[in-house]
């Protein structure tokens, strides 16, 4: 897509210039200079806290800029709200998903310009366009389904469904595939290649950079609130990409290198840290088995909707089940999350905003709040141990924070997700369930992440990895367990672990035919 | 939010009918009479009917609780089958609980209101069924032996002469004095402001109401809110609390502020519960004018006039009034509550 | 997500949309209404064994005696399902009573009908722009508002004591009087509160709006907007309903409503609608008004006799089973 | 929910020194209130700067602020108590029920009505997951039902001095109950500050569903929540008796979840929970009780001082709101 260029020469659609922003005590944006072009989709990079959210965030009336101004369509504009940017033409996905959970998803996608019938909303209509629209993006769901009870992906297959429906000149998408897999992004780029031919601008952040190469026609990078360099995206080097975001010079960045990851030395005889028995749960699982040995990493396979985050939820506790075992190190657990903490598994949440994090608690008190059993005696808790644990996952991690008493939810999302590492790993567990570890954070830090991932393995934990990156789970497993539709369809192990065996497992696997579109049409108000 | 039952009166009673049981003082001011065949009900054989009550406060109010007990009591002397509801302190509950007890067969009604107006829709339903009603220690806005047969109850204005005129015989040099006030849209206990501040005005130029703060007819309430006027006036001389409990906080206030209730400040209430009276008698309050909650007698006696001969519409019940001279005896002849 | 449980807002479909058998639906129905199955329940037990209870006199007494304390509740409704709540409503209800009369009195039923709307409106406004604009918190901006509403009410009646009537013959007098009048005005105001709800671009902004304030404001919902309009609604509602009442009263009673925004909580509560917001629905109201006011008349029959405090025991004995069986219906789900 | 803070900051040259008195308002906003009170009121009311006058003041604040404090320990859980009020009609109906075995033990079995009542409130929240506010709306019809046929219809007279000395005695020339606030509130300060407990009580108010992922015992936390507000409740209950010298489970505690709400929200504490402010929560019981101290000693009508008062807590709210808005 990338060979179909923008029209050069063009006036930009949307422009800024000399853009500043300031949160108390971080200078978040300093005067950054952005311009996009009608028909270009225009990569806006940078690592995790350089102010791509915020720059958005300003350009679309969420943010009042402290100095700076704004153009739209070659006028100077000041969105108050979101809503008047939306009406103006800019539509927005914004990094974490925005959407309603607990409303339907047609209700969602329709949200404020429903289709009416005098004067009323005419639902029946309403679901059955929202169906349609669905099913172009590859999803296939009952309209009426609470948006909730779909997986992060479709959800946000939803929110990119609703955004590209509003007639706009601009969509700026804020990290749209981090949540998505394989084949939900394909759809993805097939609809901004249409969106393209329409000559609408778009904006694009990913930390995926092999996608920024096949759909981008230019690229801006950022780094610590400024503009480094606005390119032709092919002009710039995968390397010198990364070096100009991080800031570093390229021979480092080799010397460091992208992780190359060796399979771990798994004793094969020895017993599993976790083990998962025949996992039931209706509708969602349907006897799922996994073992992880100490020392492995065992990859879970498969599509969105699979049951991949329910296995992991389930061996945690963190899900009431109708039938299985879960053993860890060899003991029946209690099936609550503390008595699995305390036999030495945690888990990283794949929904970082509703599970992980607790927004208005410092950073430090992130990091070690499920770790306050192990840092309190008699009830109190040891500051200096506390700092200590803070101090030294916030170096390790590179959290970057402006200070542990920073509050999380003012950290950029790449930020937050290493705080919910560090919590994580305080714990000094035995076994980790990791969901979507790297969702959302930059290039070093993935290599960073996985290099920690990698070291831990070495040290013979046990790691249970769910990655819609596909590169990502071969690269990263010593075995991969595939899921469809809540049931184990295959293992791939030794040098099965390709991407190939992956595709041909699912593709071979029969689809349970309850889990398909639903064929009644339902009420929902 | 939560819902302040607006006690007229309260203290501490034996919640039994017994004790001095009510008379009447008078009959009336035009004397007009009513029976049946005036209102336009059918004649009925009280013996044989449901009678219904409608008690507008918390039985957690011992005024109210007496009264409920009393009437509980004649109808049971009487052998009359009683129903009975009550509103704590709803107006809309008291409307929902009259036309309760008609669809549930009361023939005749006992309302004690719990305000003079509001009560229309029930009363309305009331006179289409052709039920007489007889209203009970408030009066109701109406035309009596139309809208209702008539009331029964105590002279609120009258009552609270009485304590302004005890006052001014407290402090016959005059001073400054404060009112405690029940609950804010009572009707009672706007009687009883206004038949104060009239008497003070007109006979006692020497006494000077210089605070007047409303105590929800608590006794907690008016603890904490004598403690606070005693610090911006600590020249009070006198309380009115318009009921006994208020009065009985003033007291407890007075005591914590280091002076000496019936001494440095002279404390009178309404009502004639038994503690009060005994501040009376030992002289920590000067004075207590009584409320008498024993309706049942005189009642349930103006219902068979009203089916027979025909009874007054307009019966004010004679207060006593308790003093040092007479407050012993009371307390020994079991005349309080 | 501040939240962590969660009903299923949408029972008629499982959370994973498949496989439902009949019985499934049956239950999931249940679960969604939850206060109008506790209302069948208890209506059914009281006809069989409560004498007297299923006379039409004494469904007629239930129903005119709650119709405009109802509509107290639907107020609530809009703004709990948004997230907030509305403490001023019993005390919007008197002030409008109040206005109402003394309209009659003053100017005639336009007045009489106008005022009190207005007054309530402005109240409802400054409400709004509170929680709104100031983002300040709708529980103690109501607080506040509950206050205010009761002190002007005794400003205006000299502290409660002037009860204005309304004169006798007044036209205004129609609009409450008998029973089914009060009934049907009701019906109506519900019917059209949950049009407004489900089938409204406005109903959907207060789901979104409750269901995540964040999201609606992204997804370009007019946020502060709709957050003034609610608490106008509910004030505005609350105004009518006190006027209404003073028509059925004849008077604008000045010590009445003390307490009715508990009532109207619990109403909505029980009818399901989620404290947190963005879950709820106008039918589930009404069952809560109704479960409310038959147990009250439950009470009132059995139990007036043992005095009030056994009454006072009951009713919370009363209503801690009702939200109970009502949450366990609804299956309160724990996110996993 | 709050990774959008939709804030917006006039730009301008003196921001950020702007933005600093702001926040210092915001943080310590109901304290200067409180100066700004007495200083009028030293001027304006007489005899207002007496140590008669603090003693009253204090007697009357100090059952608000307790009963506060509990309640400032449920708002940070995302709950609410209305349970309180009836909790201390019960305590306090415990009272004369139990002299008879002396003092003490009629003061114990009053805590420990608090604490069973406080339990049965966190069961209903944390077990059965009923909301709080309904939860405990049951609790407060019910229990002051409860509470009235213990004690009968009647308020009873205690005469007990250990009870009275609660209530009334000094203690180095400050009331007994100022002691006992006093000690609460640097037991919770404590509690808040530096143990796992108050951490977890804001985690789980900040995100319950990440604090039960997080393996925090959510479900103790709440329980242990609701019984600690039951118990302050109990206690504000034995000092009324105390004070008044009776025991009138009718009355006694009638509309003090309002003042406790008020409290705690005028001393910084968000509704919303997450956040706890111990010391913000005692000034926001001080300011809100010489508001009421100032209306009544000026003699202000029923009518307006209502109305005052509901401008006055609106603008204390508005100027101690945190950043989070709510
Ligand atoms: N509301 C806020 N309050 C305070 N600081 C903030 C706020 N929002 C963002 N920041 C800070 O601004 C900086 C830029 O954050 P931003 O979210 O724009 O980063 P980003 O480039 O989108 O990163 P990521 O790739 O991780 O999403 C970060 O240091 C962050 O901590
Ligand atoms: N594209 C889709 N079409 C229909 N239903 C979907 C789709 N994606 C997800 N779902 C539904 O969402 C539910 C939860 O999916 P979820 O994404 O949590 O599963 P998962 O295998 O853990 O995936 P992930 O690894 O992305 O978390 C599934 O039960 C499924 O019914
Ligand atoms: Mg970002
Ligand atoms: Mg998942």
């Amino acid at each position: 897509m990338g060979s179909d260029p923008f029209v050069p020469g063009t006036p930009p659609v949307l422009e800024v210039s000399g853009l500043d922003k300031s949160f108390a005590g971080v200078h978040a944006l300093r005067g950054v200079d952005f311009s996009v072009l009608p028909g270009e989709v225009h990569a806006l990079i940078g690592e995790n806290g350089a102010g791509k959210s915020t720059l958005i965030k300003v350009m679309t009336g969420v943010y009042e800029p402290d100095a700076g101004e704004v153009r739209f369509r070659g006028e100077p504009v000041a969105f108050a709200t979101p809503l008047a940017a939306q009406e103006a033409g800019i539509s927005t996905i914004y990094q974490e998903i925005n959407l309603v959970p607990m409303m339907s998803v047609a209700r969602n996608l329709f949200l404020g310009r429903e289709p009416q019938r005098f004067g009323l909303i005419d639902s029946a209509r309403m679901k059955r366009e929202a169906r349609e629209v669905l099913a172009e993006y590859g999803v296939h769901v009952n309209p009426s389904r609470p948006l909730r009870s779909l997986g992060l992906g479709a959800q946000q297959m939803v929110a990119i469904a609703r955004a590209v429906q509003l007639d706009a000149r601009v969509v700026i998408m804020d990290e749209p595939t981090s949540s998505l897999e394989q084949r939900e992004v394909e759809t993805l780029f097939e609809v901004i290649s249409r969106l393209k031919a329409r000559g609408i601008a778009i904006v694009y952040v990913s930390h995926r950079l092999d996608e920024l190469y096949r759909i981008c026609d230019r690229v801006t990078v950022m780094r610590d609130g400024e503009v480094v360099r606005v390119d032709s995206m092919a002009a710039v080097e995968r390397l010198t990409l990364i070096s100009l975001m991080l800031g570093r010079e390229i021979g480092d960045i080799k010397a460091h290198g992208t992780t190359e990851l060796e399979p771990h030395d798994v004793d094969e005889s020895a017993a599993p840290v976790i083990s998962a028995r025949d996992l039931q749960r209706r509708h969602q699982l349907d006897g799922v088995s996994v073992d992880v040995r100490p020392g492995e990493v065992v990859g879970l396979g498969g599509l969105l909707g699979a049951g991949r985050s329910e296995t992991a939820k389930a061996i945690m506790g963190a899900l009431t089940l109708d039938g299985g075992e879960v053993e860890i190190a060899g003991k029946a657990t209690r099936r609550t999350v503390a008595s699995s903490i305390r036999a030495g598994v945690v888990m990283l949440p794949e929904d970082r905003k509703a599970e992980g994090i607790a927004p208005g608690l410092s950073v430090r008190e992130n990091i070690v709040l499920a770790a306050l059993p192990r840092i309190t005696r008699a009830g109190l808790v040891d500051r200096r141990k506390q700092d200590e644990i803070v101090d030294y996952f916030m170096k390790r991690l590179r959290i970057k924070a402006s200070s542990p008493d920073q509050k999380v939810s003012e950290l950029s999302g790449g930020n937050q997700q290493k705080v919910l590492l560090a919590r994580c790993l305080c714990l000094d567990p035995k076994a980790l369930l990791l969901d979507e570890p790297t969702r959302g954070i930059d290039v070093g830090a993935k290599a960073e992440v996985q290099g920690v991932i990698d070291e831990l393995a070495q040290q013979g934990l046990g790691v249970l990895l769910i990655s819609s990156e596909l590169d990502e789970l071969i690269e990263g497993s010593d075995r991969v367990v595939v899921l469809k539709d809540g049931r184990v369809v295959g293992e791939l192990t030794g040098d099965q672990v390709t991407q190939d065996a992956l595709m041909t497992t699912l593709a071979e696997a029969p689809t349970a035919p309850e889990l398909e579109p639903q064929a009644q049409e339902e009420n929902d108000d | 939010g939560c819902s302040k039952s607006a006690d007229d009166s309260s203290g501490t009673p034996k919640a039994d009918s017994s004790g001095a049981a009510q008379q009447v003082q008078s009959t009336g001011g035009t004397g007009d009479m009513c029976d049946f065949t005036a209102y336009g009900a059918d004649k009925l054989d009280l013996t044989g009917v449901t009678v219904g009550f409608s008690q507008s406060e918390s039985t957690s109010n011992p005024f109210r609780a007496t009264e409920t007990q009393s009437i509980t009591d004649e109808a049971k002397k009487l052998g009359i089958k009683l129903i009975q509801r009550n509103a704590n302190a709803n107006v809309s509950q008291q409307n929902t609980d009259i036309q309760d007890m008609i669809a549930q067969g009361a023939k005749v009604l006992i309302v004690a209101p719990e305000n003079s107006d509001g009560l229309a829709p029930a009363f309305a339903a009331a006179k289409a069924k052709k039920i007489p009603i007889l209203t009970i220690d408030r009066t109701v806005t109406g035309t009596a032996c139309s809208d209702f047969i008539g009331f029964i109850g105590s002279d609120f204005e009258g009552q609270a002469k009485i304590a302004a005129q005890d006052m001014a015989q407290a402090l016959p040099d005059g001073g400054n004095i404060a009112v405690l006030q029940g609950t804010s849209g009572n009707n009672v206990a706007q009687a009883r402001t206004d038949g104060f501040v009239n008497e003070v005005k007109a006979s006692s130029p020497n006494l000077k109401i210089v605070a007047s703060q409303t105590a929800n007819f608590d006794q907690a309430t008016g603890q904490k809110v004598t403690e606070q006027i005693l610090q911006s006036n600590p020249d009070i001389k006198g309380i009115y609390a318009e009921n006994d409990t208020m009065a009985l906080g003033a007291i407890q206030a007075i005591k914590a502020a280091g002076k000496t209730p019936g001494k440095d400040i002279m404390v009178i209430g309404i009502d004639g519960t038994e503690d009060a009276v005994k501040d009376v008698a030992s002289g920590v309050m000067f004075s207590d004018v009584e409320t008498n909650p024993r309706f049942g007698p005189l009642a349930f006696k103006a219902l068979q006039d009203f089916y027979g001969s025909g009874t007054s519409t307009n019966v004010i019940i004679a207060d006593n009034h308790f003093t040092k001279d007479n407050a012993q005896q009371a307390l020994d002849n079991g005349d309080v509550y | 997500m501040t939240t962590t449980t969660l009903p299923t807002p949408d029972a008629a479909v499982d959370a994973d949309g498949t496989r439902e058998t009949r019985v499934e639906r049956i239950t999931a129905l249940a679960q969604q209404q939850g206060g109008l199955a506790a209302l069948v329940v208890v209506v059914v037990l009281s006809c069989i064994f409560s004498d007297g209870f299923a006379t039409t006199g004494n469904f007629q007494s239930i129903l005119v005696g709650n119709s405009y304390t109802a509509l107290l509740a639907l107020g609530m409704t809009f703004v709990i399902i948004t997230g907030g709540i509305d403490l001023s409503v019993g005390s919007v209800f008197a002030l409008g009573g109040v206005l109402a009369a003394w309209g009659a009195n003053h100017g005639g039923i336009v007045v009489a009908m106008a005022l009190p709307v207005a007054v309530a409106l402005v109240l409802g406004w400054v409400h709004g722009m509170l929680v709104a604009k100031a983002r300040l918190a709708p529980f103690i901006v109501t607080l506040a508002g509950m206050l205010f509403a009761r002190g002007l009410l005794q400003a205006i009646t000299n502290e409660g004591s002037t009860t204005f009537l309304v004169p006798q013959g007044s036209p205004f007098l129609w609009l409450g009087d008998g029973v089914w009048r009060p009934i049907l005005t009701a019906v109506i105001l519900f019917v059209l509160g949950g049009l407004l709800l489900v089938r409204t671009r406005f109903g959907q902004s207060l789901f979104a709006l409750g269901g995540s304030e964040n999201a609606a404001l992204l997804m370009g919902l007019p946020v502060r907007r709709t957050k003034v309009q609610v608490y106008m609604l509910s004030a505005g509602i609350a105004g009518v309903a006190g006027m209404l009442n003073a028509s059925r009263l004849q008077s604008g009673v000045t010590n009445i409503g003390v307490g009715y925004e508990l009532t109207a909580i619990a109403a909505v509560i029980i009818g399901g609608t989620l404290l947190t917001g963005g879950a709820g629905s106008v039918l589930g109201t009404a069952a809560g008004v109704l479960l409310l006011a038959v147990i009250q008349n439950l009470i009132g029959v059995h139990l007036s006799q043992y005095g009030s405090s056994a009454s006072d025991l009951a009713n919370g004995l009363f209503l801690a089973v009702v939200v109970l069986i009502q949450t366990t219906l609804q299956r309160v789900r724990r996110l996993p | 929910m709050t990774d959008v803070a939709v804030g917006r900051a006039r730009p301008g040259l003196d921001r950020a020194g702007r933005d600093r008195t702001v926040a210092w308002l915001q943080e310590y906003g109901v304290y200067v209130a409180i100066v700004a009170l007495l200083v009028v009121n030293a001027i304006i009311t007489p005899s207002f700067l007496t140590a008669a006058n603090f003693r009253v003041q204090a007697f009357q604040v100090v059952p608000t602020l307790i009963i506060a404090l509990g309640m400032a320990l449920v708002i940070t859980t995302e709950g609410i108590d209305l349970s309180v009020g009836a909790v201390v009609a019960l305590s306090s109906a415990m009272i004369p029920l139990y002299l008879g075995y002396g003092a003490w033990t009629a003061v114990l079995m009053a805590l420990v009505a608090g604490c069973l009542s406080g339990l049965l409130a966190g069961l209903m929240v944390a077990v059965a997951n009923v909301q709080p506010i309904i939860a405990t709306l049951a609790l407060m019809i019910g229990l002051r039902g409860l509470a009235v046929i213990m004690n009968g219809a009647t308020a009873k007279s205690v005469d007990d001095s250990t009870i009275a000395g609660l209530g009334l005695d000094n203690l180095f020339g400050v009331p007994e109950m100022v002691w006992i606030a006093v000690v609460i509130v640097v037991i919770l300060a404590f509690v808040v500050r530096r143990t796992a407990f108050g951490r977890r009580l804001t985690a789980i108010g900040d995100n319950r569903a990440a604090s039960t992922l997080a393996g925090l015992p959510v479900k103790r936390v709440l329980v242990t929540v609701y019984i600690v507000s039951g118990l302050l409740a109990a206690l504000a209950g034995v000092l009324f008796v105390g004070h008044g010298g009776y025991a009138d489970p009718s009355n006694y505690g009638l509309n003090y979840e309002l003042y406790a709400i008020t409290a705690v929200v005028v001393g910084g504490t968000p509704l919303t929970g997450g956040r706890i402010k111990v010391l913000g929560t005692v000034a926001g019981a001080v300011f809100m009780q010489l508001v009421t101290a100032t209306l009544v000693q000026h003699d202000i009508k029923n009518s307006w001082s209502q109305m005052i008062e509901a401008v006055i807590i609106i603008v204390a709210v508005y100027a101690a709101r945190g950043r989070s808005g709510r």
